[in-house]
């Protein structure tokens, strides 16, 4: 078990828990966030495996992917939180309608 | 600088410069911007497919690198192919929207932006199309799909609103899976680019699991039933215009990184069972696609829920791709020749509903009778779309069917044909109830008065380009020929 | 390229009175009959050629292998011909019919465009053109079907287009199949099936598959459910349409499945000829029976015709030479007779509005010239001679006899009588003196009436000019001669 | 009351199932594996920039950074789009900040402009780069924006535009200028790689800022007069 | 076989021989005395309409005893069947037409069965001639197909179980000349296609038991029907179903042990003279007994008695001579089934003496036509038929009427004869009592029954399914009622939660698929 298979096993651990919350959590904004572990959780897996390289320091490539995945990562987080405001504005709900689960606060 | 070497590089920066200049430029002027991208990306995207047909596939190194360091723009005959269905498409739409959103309020569609969120659509299709970097599709599929959710939620109202935000958590969704698919990928073969990851593939499970994830990212964006659930209200509540690129376009990119991948980066043979399960969701698609549209009561829904059939015949030629060099020419021409068909004729299908809406005041099919009286042109073009769809001749659509059909028969795996068949069957009854309630005659006192719509003439041009693409097939099989796939299975063109 | 003529004029014509649109009725309906004129002109020359033995041809690549081409031999322009000249009959028909109808530029339109597709599968070349005709012919004719917009005609619309699709896709995958298994094969006289003869399952669904889908629209028996529904349309659709261009397309389809593609001897040997004789025999059995008990004039018709059709498709299955060219005059013949009776209840219809058989009496009375022209036509259907009906009969009889197969002439027999049974009280119910009050001698518009009288006379000249060349039944004789090896008993 | 979470079997079992077969996949990876490291380490030291990752962001894989800013700023328009009033990105945030905010918005809001500024600089041989200058000057806007300091008139209309812009115009512009030098897109000059590099590096950070702050302005506008829930 | 008229090239021939004698005789005499009887009753407007259909009709039955090769026999066939359906519908009653519509469709499905069993007979013999037909059947691979297309063909002319409907559809509503016609000789033309066609002695013994069952149930479920029915006319077309479920034995006897084929045959030519002549003369009387009143009405019932007791078979009678040719035809056979047919038939003439019994209630409930004075000469043709009912099966120079003469004067044989008379007769005084089942069972069935339910039932199930009329099945208005569950399905189909999970379950299946 070495040091990097800790962080993959980590980030495998998160996206499953972003997935999970994405699948099934109504509140919008719960998903946004969901979307994030997921993102979050494939940084650590590819920095964790770009460790493997027989130099000490890590292989840039999977570096420059984080990086540009965290930018976009970003500007989709962005524009869901957008809309979920515009769409909270506009209905009043917090929730897709068809995902309404009994019970659930409006 | 020639321009002609420098064609897949133009391609994409020219929409890019023109969004740019679209944003800045403000409300009055981009319009104009927009129209003159549009004329300038047809010629590029002319002059590319020239090329390609004249000097056969090539790479364009960007930064000058090569391959394993840095991207590459693979220029091939698929790739041209879709561009010139792009521009095309992309110019009409242009020329509509320019008409549709004059009457609007300026506030409206968000103060004018719609430019720009198109501008940089185009771009990204453009970069998805010629791409040959596996992490280089996830940016642009980022940018596609943040675009088109724009584009939907750009009118504003609730209904497109949750529209939009379905067709967000869709994409969120499938990027964070492409993305660990592309990770997966990388750690077990060493690489990003198509063809350096077609030598080194070897089939152990992280790539395979990783290559996996990725083709089903993709089935997401692609809306393949059963992922298809935000397809249907995106494209209905988004303004016609984007309706129709969306439906024509954007379900067309995604698919087109599944035949890269499953056709040229994976060695044949190996994803066995992922293909046949495409091929198999392809036929739940055409069928359930078609039913749903039979009972539609809204014309969008209707046209929408047929985007979700016909991209089942796209899924196809997977499982048929399978057996052997000439089914694969076969199959492959005949998904090209589909693809481009539907993306004429579901555009000109989705302005001619766009113009019945507009003429109408409102989308229930029933209400919509004596249509032929009032704008016989864009009732002709909905029979014209109709008969693409049913892949009747004389259409595109009919050559699309004939060749899969003869590639299953020659594969030996007839029940594909079938499935060709009785979705053509389909097909012809949720369209021919569409056109029966257009021909219908309406009560006197509802009967619209004959006025034409503006741009009525737009839908006719794409529908009637459908069906006149059965004579453009010899060129559209010359490009499949050029393409990567078939050169490296050997097939001379 | 003139060889492409008889298809792009018509097509040609049809797009201009779509430009035209609905107002400008005299320049549509001079542009329509000079676009007819012309075509039979070509039509005619295009024979001329044929007999003096020069078969021009001409395709077009589309298809990676396969190409769109159309070649002017005689056998396609028999029908080419008969649906070209007739057409520009019932334009004066039509216009005289259509004199206060809507949507007209709409309506003559399709019309010309369904003449192009007729034309179009009377010259193809291969079995791919000839279905791509073949459905563009469908397609056209549905708006024409549908053309008043009422519900009912919508009903119609939607059965004949289950029917006509569902024949296309048996049509399409057959081709395919066949393609696939034998490559390009072009219309050659006495089969051109010879390199795959030994696939014979293989063989034998495809023709199963390819009867089914001309089948539909030859009205053969299970599958003719769309015919009677399609009367729905006004009277020049149904007459030329359901008696000559759609109807006929499919019996040729037929002549081309048994004599030019399977060929009689591998089509026999197969065993499929006398199945499809069996169904076509129980078709003209049933067809005739029907029609006794129709009320509705056209609908009486329409059964006829689908008996009328049988007889054709029971003539090309019994693969003997004399049964073969017999049917193809019975093509001709057939389209001239029926076409006669449709106008003539168009006319009742339209000046007397007489739908009914019950509603006949007193009609011959005041629409003589009409009815003396029905007569005539009713009797060379039941092959009284020395009419039209006759000719042809006299050869399905004697080659029936011939080809060893004499239960076919005694089918024939029997449905000659149950013709007189369907016909016969038409014209008894007409000539009893009647309800029709008004003054006698109100004949139909002009325009009406001469195109029924020239498509009755041809009746009568087809009939007695069988024996010349130029007439129809030799004309068959000579174009079916090279599939049985030249042979003419 | 908190919400009694209802965990459906389905989803919970699918996410388990995705976790599995990541760490089957990932367990099956050999320890070590050089991927791409040797070949861009060499590059990175021919073409003269220390920092590897950023050789790599802004020159092998340029195209990437290129489409990734036309991200952002799309991103940025999309939000703009949705905005409900017009001018919301020059109206005032009012009632949000006390004294305390204040006299620290006064403090930092220099320091944070140096520390981005200084980020820049060093992208190129250590960690650092317009990313990460271009988020420490978004901070700043945004805290700027939340004390309740009057936005410069300018901040909205066309000069607005122009800065978001400027970023992407700049970079595009530069991987234009090889095509005029026989190269192909983004193929710099090697005597002026460094340079242009820096130079689209600080563009690009200003855009970046200026990107963040008004994606956060442009939907926080109505929260101010709407109540709070 | 003396060819009479061979017309020339084709090949359609006329003989007379032993068979077509009798047949010939018993159809001259029919068609005749209905002509006659209907051209002197029928108005003379309507005559004309009547006897365009009734003359091709005559001329196709009587000819049809004379054919001698398949196209002749199929010609002269269709030629009586079809033009009858003129004559059903000559009413001009709705039931008329529809009963007429049953009577078409069955009739064209019956020559279609006769035509391919022709066609394939005359392809295995090579000829036409129907003795050639018959010896080529023996040995030919095809023999069971066709015979039993022939069959088929003749249980829907004679009226077997299923489609005993067809017989008192076409007695119904025909007007009396023609009907009387049509109970006479129509259905007897079946039996003459028994004796000309069907392979006699060379059928396996399976194939004749069940013929001889058909038969008989036919017998026992006609009468049974017969009972149920309202009109006097449709009791006597059960009666006839019932009957040609005999002559349906007496062939079977035949097809099996060639010893009994001119035994069943025999029998075959007797019941057709009897019934023929007797069923004829009852549809007149029904008619006659409608037109007349007072003291002529009694007198014409009395005169019904004779053609009733000759159905029930009594002593004196030709039902009598015709049991016993019956009899001796099943006597000869060995096997379980034929002892139980042979005992089962005198109760079948109970069931006969009921439906007589119960015709004769209705005949007598006839309401009171206007006293039409014309009614002499149709009384007078009456009174012909009568004598010959009475006479001809006694006087016919045959052999199978032998055994019969001789056991007129045995006593044993007249008490076999007279008994199931009584037993029915005194069934009915037992019912006449519990009048509560009768009256309600009392015209349930409607003529034609079977059929007529059948069409009704189909009718019903028709309009129970969900609307399937054209119009409303896919229209637009409110989308089809049909497709409501499937937009439920897509419904819960697209929810975000489910949507989603299916994804990743597909994302899911693909890495399972990869890394199999």
């Amino acid at each position: 078990m070495t040091t990097y298979d800790v962080y993959v096993a980590g980030g495998a651990v998160l996206f499953a828990l972003g997935t999970y919350g994405l699948l099934e959590r109504s509140h919008l904004v719960h998903k946004v966030i969901a979307a994030n572990f997921m993102g979050s959780g494939i940084f650590l897996v590819l920095i964790g495996l770009a460790n493997r390289t027989p130099t000490p320091e890590p292989d840039p490539v999977p570096q420059a992917m984080v990086l540009t995945g965290i930018v976009v990562t970003v500007a989709m987080t962005a524009l869901g939180l957008a809309i979920v405001k515009r769409y909270f504005s506009e209905t009043g709900r917090t929730t897709l309608d068809a995902d309404e689960k009994p019970g659930e606060r409006r | 600088m020639n321009v002609v070497h420098h064609l897949p590089a133009l391609l994409v920066i020219t929409p890019l410069v023109g969004a740019c200049v679209a944003f800045v430029a403000g409300r009055r002027v981009a319009p104009h911007v927009a129209l003159a991208t549009a004329t300038a990306d047809v010629v590029l995207a002319v002059l590319f497919a020239a090329r390609v047909l004249a000097e056969g596939p090539f790479r364009y190194r960007i930064g000058g690198w090569g391959a394993p360091m840095g991207i590459d723009l693979v220029a091939d005959g698929m790739a041209a192919l879709f561009i010139v269905l792009t521009s095309i498409v992309g110019l009409v739409v242009t020329v509509y929207a320019s008409g549709y959103f004059r009457s609007t309020d300026p506030t409206a569609y968000g103060h004018g932006l719609f430019w720009t969120l198109w501008l940089f659509m185009w771009t990204s299709l453009n970069g998805l199309f010629l791409t040959g970097d596996v992490f280089n599709v996830y940016v642009c599929i980022e940018l596609v799909g943040i675009s088109a959710v724009a584009l939907v939620t750009i009118s504003g109202g609730p209904d497109a609103l949750r529209a939009g935000m379905r067709y967000l958590f869709a994409s969120m969704l499938g990027a964070m899976t492409y993305l660990l698919g592309v990770a997966l990928l990388y750690a077990s073969a060493g690489a990003v680019d198509m063809a350096t990851l077609s030598e080194r593939l070897v089939p152990d499970t992280t790539a395979a699991t990783g290559l996996a994830l990725m083709v089903a990212a993709l089935v997401l964006k692609t809306a393949l039933v059963p992922a298809h659930f935000w397809l249907p209200t995106a494209h209905a509540s988004a303004p016609t215009p984007v309706s129709a690129a969306l439906s024509a376009l954007v379900v067309k990119g995604s698919y087109f990184v599944v035949l890269r991948l499953m056709l040229d980066v994976m060695p044949d043979g190996y994803l066995p069972g992922a293909a046949t399960l495409l091929g198999v969701l392809g036929a739940a698609a055409i069928v359930w696609g078609s039913v749903q549209a039979l009972v539609q009561t809204r014309i969008k829904l209707l046209v929408a829920y047929s985007t979700v059939a016909q991209i089942g015949y796209l899924f196809l030629v997977f499982p048929l791709a399978r057996n052997g060099r000439d089914v694969l020419a076969l199959a492959l021409t005949g998904a090209l020749v589909h693809a481009t068909a539907h993306g004429l004729a579901k555009g000109g299908l989705f302005l001619a509903a766009g113009g019945l809406i507009t003429r109408f005041g409102h989308d229930r099919l029933a209400e919509m009778r004596g249509a032929a009286r009032a704008v016989p042109v864009l009732t002709f073009a909905v029979a014209l779309s109709g008969v693409t769809m049913m892949g009747l001749p004389p259409s595109g659509g009919f050559a699309a069917k004939w060749l899969l059909i003869s590639a299953a028969l020659t594969s030996g795996e007839w029940w594909w044909a079938v499935v060709l068949v009785v979705g053509g069957l389909l097909a012809a009854a949720y369209m021919f109830r569409l056109v029966a309630i257009l021909i219908a005659d309406a009560p006197a006192e509802t009967a619209p008065a004959p006025k034409p719509v503006r741009t009525e003439w737009l839908p006719l041009a794409l529908t009637a380009a459908a069906v006149l693409l059965l004579f453009a097939v010899p060129l559209i099989s010359d490009l499949a020929a050029a393409s990567t796939t078939l050169q490296s299975a050997g097939v001379t063109p | 390229m003139t060889v492409w003529l008889p298809v792009l004029l018509p097509a040609l014509t049809g797009v201009v009175t779509f430009a035209l649109g609905d107002r400008r009725g005299t320049a549509r309906a001079a542009v329509n009959l000079v676009g007819a004129i012309v075509s039979s002109v070509v039509v005619v020359s295009l024979v001329i050629k044929s007999y003096a033995g020069e078969v021009l041809s001409h395709a077009v690549p589309t298809l990676p292998g396969l190409d769109f081409g159309v070649h002017a031999d005689l056998l396609g322009l028999l029908f080419s011909a008969v649906a070209t000249v007739l057409w520009g009959v019932t334009l004066v028909y039509a216009i005289g019919y259509m004199d206060h109808a809507r949507d007209r530029a709409r309506f003559f339109g399709f019309f010309a465009w369904c003449i192009a597709a007729a034309n179009g599968v009377a010259l193809a070349a291969d079995p791919i053109t000839l279905f791509i005709f073949y459905e563009i012919l469908s397609l056209t004719t549905y708006p024409l079907v549908v053309h008043s917009g009422s519900s009912e005609a919508i009903a119609a619309g939607r059965k004949y287009l289950f029917y006509a699709l569902g024949g296309g896709a048996a049509l399409l995958v057959g081709v395919t199949w066949l393609t696939v298994l034998a490559g390009p094969v072009p219309f050659t006289p006495g089969g051109a099936l010879a390199s795959v003869s030994g696939h014979t399952t293989e063989l034998r669904i495809i023709f199963g598959l390819l009867a089914a889908g001309f089948g539909v629209k030859a009205a053969l028996v299970p599958l003719h459910g769309w015919l009677p529904g399609a009367m729905v349309a006004p009277a020049p659709v149904s007459s030329l349409l359901h008696a000559v261009a759609v109807v006929k397309a499919g019996v040729f389809g037929m002549i081309r499945l048994v004599n030019e593609l399977y060929g009689p001897e591998l089509s026999s040997a197969l065993g499929v000829a006398q199945a499809l004789a069996v169904l076509a025999a129980f078709g003209i059995i049933f067809g005739s029976v029907v029609a006794l008990r129709q009320e509705d004039l056209k609908r009486r018709l329409a059964y006829s015709t689908v008996a009328q059709l049988s007889y054709i498709t029971l003539g090309t299955a019994l693969c003997s030479p004399l049964a073969a060219a017999g049917a193809l005059a019975h093509l001709a013949h057939h389209a001239v007779m029926k076409i006669t009776m449709f106008f003539t209840a168009g006319s009742l219809a339209e000046t007397l509005h007489v739908k009914k058989v019950s509603a006949l009496p007193g009609v011959a009375r005041r629409m003589p010239v009409t009815m003396t022209s029905f007569a005539v036509a009713a009797f060379a259907l039941a092959g009284i001679p020395p009419l039209a009906g006759f000719a042809s009969k006299w050869l399905l009889g004697v080659g029936a006899a011939e080809g060893g197969a004499p239960w076919a002439l005694l089918v024939y027999v029997a449905s000659g009588a149950l013709a007189i049974g369907y016909m016969v009280p038409i014209l008894i119910a007409s000539l009893r003196p009647g309800d029709h009050p008004e003054a006698a001698g109100t004949e139909s518009d002009p325009r009406m009436l001469w195109p029924i009288v020239t498509v009755a006379a041809l009746s009568i000249i087809f009939g007695l000019t069988a024996g010349l060349p130029g007439s129809p039944a030799h004309w068959a004789l000579t174009a079916i001669a090279p599939s049985f090896g030249g042979l003419m008993p | 009351m908190p919400e009694r979470p209802r965990i459906r079997l389905v989803p919970l079992a699918a996410s388990l199932a995705v976790f599995a077969l990541v760490l089957r996949a990932v367990h099956a990876l050999p320890d070590t594996a050089t991927g791409l490291s040797a070949e861009m380490t060499a590059g990175a030291k021919a073409s003269g920039i220390k920092n590897v990752v950023t050789a790599v962001l802004l020159d092998f894989r340029g195209y990437d950074t290129l489409l990734e800013i036309a991200v952002l700023m799309l991103a940025t328009i999309a939000v703009l789009s949705l905005r409900t009033d017009p001018d919301a990105l020059s109206r005032r945030i009012s009632g949000v900040a006390g004294p305390v905010l204040g006299a620290l918005t006064r403090a930092y809001v220099p320091i944070m402009i140096v520390v981005a500024g200084h980020l820049v600089w060093i992208g190129s041989s250590g960690p650092g780069g317009a990313f990460q200058g271009g988020a420490v000057l978004g901070a700043a806007g945004i805290l700027l924006a939340l004390s309740g300091f009057a936005r410069p008139r300018w901040s909205s209309g066309a000069p607005m535009r122009w800065v978001l812009a400027v970023g992407l115009l700049t970079f595009i512009a530069v991987a234009l200028l090889p095509l005029a030098l026989g190269g192909t897109l983004l193929q710099y000059p090697d005597e002026s790689r460094k340079s242009l590099v820096l130079l689209v590096e600080i563009l690009l950070t200003l855009s970046i800022g200026a990107s963040l702050t008004s994606l956060f302005l442009a939907s926080a506008s109505d929260t101010s007069e709407g109540e709070r829930r | 076989m003396t060819p009479l008229l061979p017309t020339g090239g084709g090949s359609l021939s006329f003989a007379l021989d032993s068979v077509s004698v009798p047949y010939l005789f018993l159809f001259g005499v029919i068609w005749t005395v209905s002509g006659l009887y209907s051209f002197v009753t029928t108005p003379r407007g309507a005559r004309r309409r009547i006897f365009a259909y009734y003359l091709p009709s005559a001329i196709g039955g009587v000819t049809v005893a004379l054919a001698a090769d398949a196209i002749s026999f199929y010609l002269c066939f269709a030629l009586m069947a079809l033009p009858a359906w003129g004559l059903i519908t000559a009413g001009g009653t709705p039931e008329g037409r529809r009963a007429g519509a049953i009577y078409l469709t069955l009739t064209v499905i019956g020559e279609a069965l006769l035509l391919a069993a022709l066609a394939l007979m005359a392809v295995e013999a090579g000829g036409l001639r129907l003795d050639m037909l018959v010896t080529a059947m023996a040995t030919s691979p095809v023999r069971d197909l066709a015979t039993g297309l022939l069959l088929a063909s003749i249980a829907l002319k004679i009226g077997t179980l299923p489609a005993s409907g067809i017989l008192p559809l076409s007695y119904a509503y025909a007007p009396a000349g023609p009907a009387s016609a049509l109970a006479g000789a129509s259905a007897k033309v079946g039996a003459l296609a028994m004796l000309r066609l069907l392979p006699a002695g060379v059928m396996p013994e399976n194939w004749a038991a069940v013929v001889m069952l058909a038969g008989l149930t036919t017998a026992f479920g006609a009468a049974a029907l017969g009972i149920l029915t309202t009109t006097p006319r449709a009791v006597l077309g059960y009666s006839s179903a019932s009957q040609m479920g005999l002559v349906l034995i007496a062939a079977g006897a035949g097809l099996a042990d060639p010893a009994a084929v001119p035994l069943s045959h025999a029998a075959i030519i007797a019941f057709s003279l009897h019934h023929g002549l007797a069923k004829s003369a009852l549809v007149l009387g029904d008619d006659i007994v409608a037109r007349t009143a007072g003291r002529a009405r009694s007198l014409a019932l009395a005169g019904l008695a004779l053609p009733a007791l000759a159905l029930v078979g009594a002593p004196l009678t030709s039902g009598f001579v015709a049991k016993y040719a019956l009899k001796d035809a099943v006597y000869a056979l060995s096997g379980s089934v034929p002892h139980a047919v042979y005992s089962l038939l005198p109760w079948a003439a109970v069931g006969t003496a009921g439906l007589m019994i119960r015709f004769f209630i209705l005949t007598a409930r006839h309401a009171q036509v206007a006293p039409d004075t014309r009614h002499r000469a149709p009384a007078a043709l009456w009174g012909g038929i009568l004598v010959l009912v009475a006479v001809t099966c006694w006087a016919w120079p045959a052999t199978w009427n032998h055994h019969a003469i001789e056991a007129v004067l045995d006593p044993r044989a007249l008490l076999t004869a007279t008994w199931p008379a009584l037993v029915a007769l005194g069934l009915t005084a037992v019912v006449r009592q519990t009048r509560g089942v009768f009256a309600r069972l009392d015209g349930a069935l409607a003529p034609g029954d079977i059929l007529v339910t059948g069409a009704r039932l189909v009718r019903a199930a028709n309009a129970a399914l969900p609307s399937r009329k054209p119009s409303e099945r896919v229209t637009a208005e409110t989308g089809p009622q049909a497709g409501r569950p499937l937009l439920g399905v897509e419904e819960r189909l697209v929810t975000w939660v489910t949507a989603s999970t299916l994804f990743v379950l597909l994302a899911v299946a693909l890495v399972l698929l990869a890394t199999r």
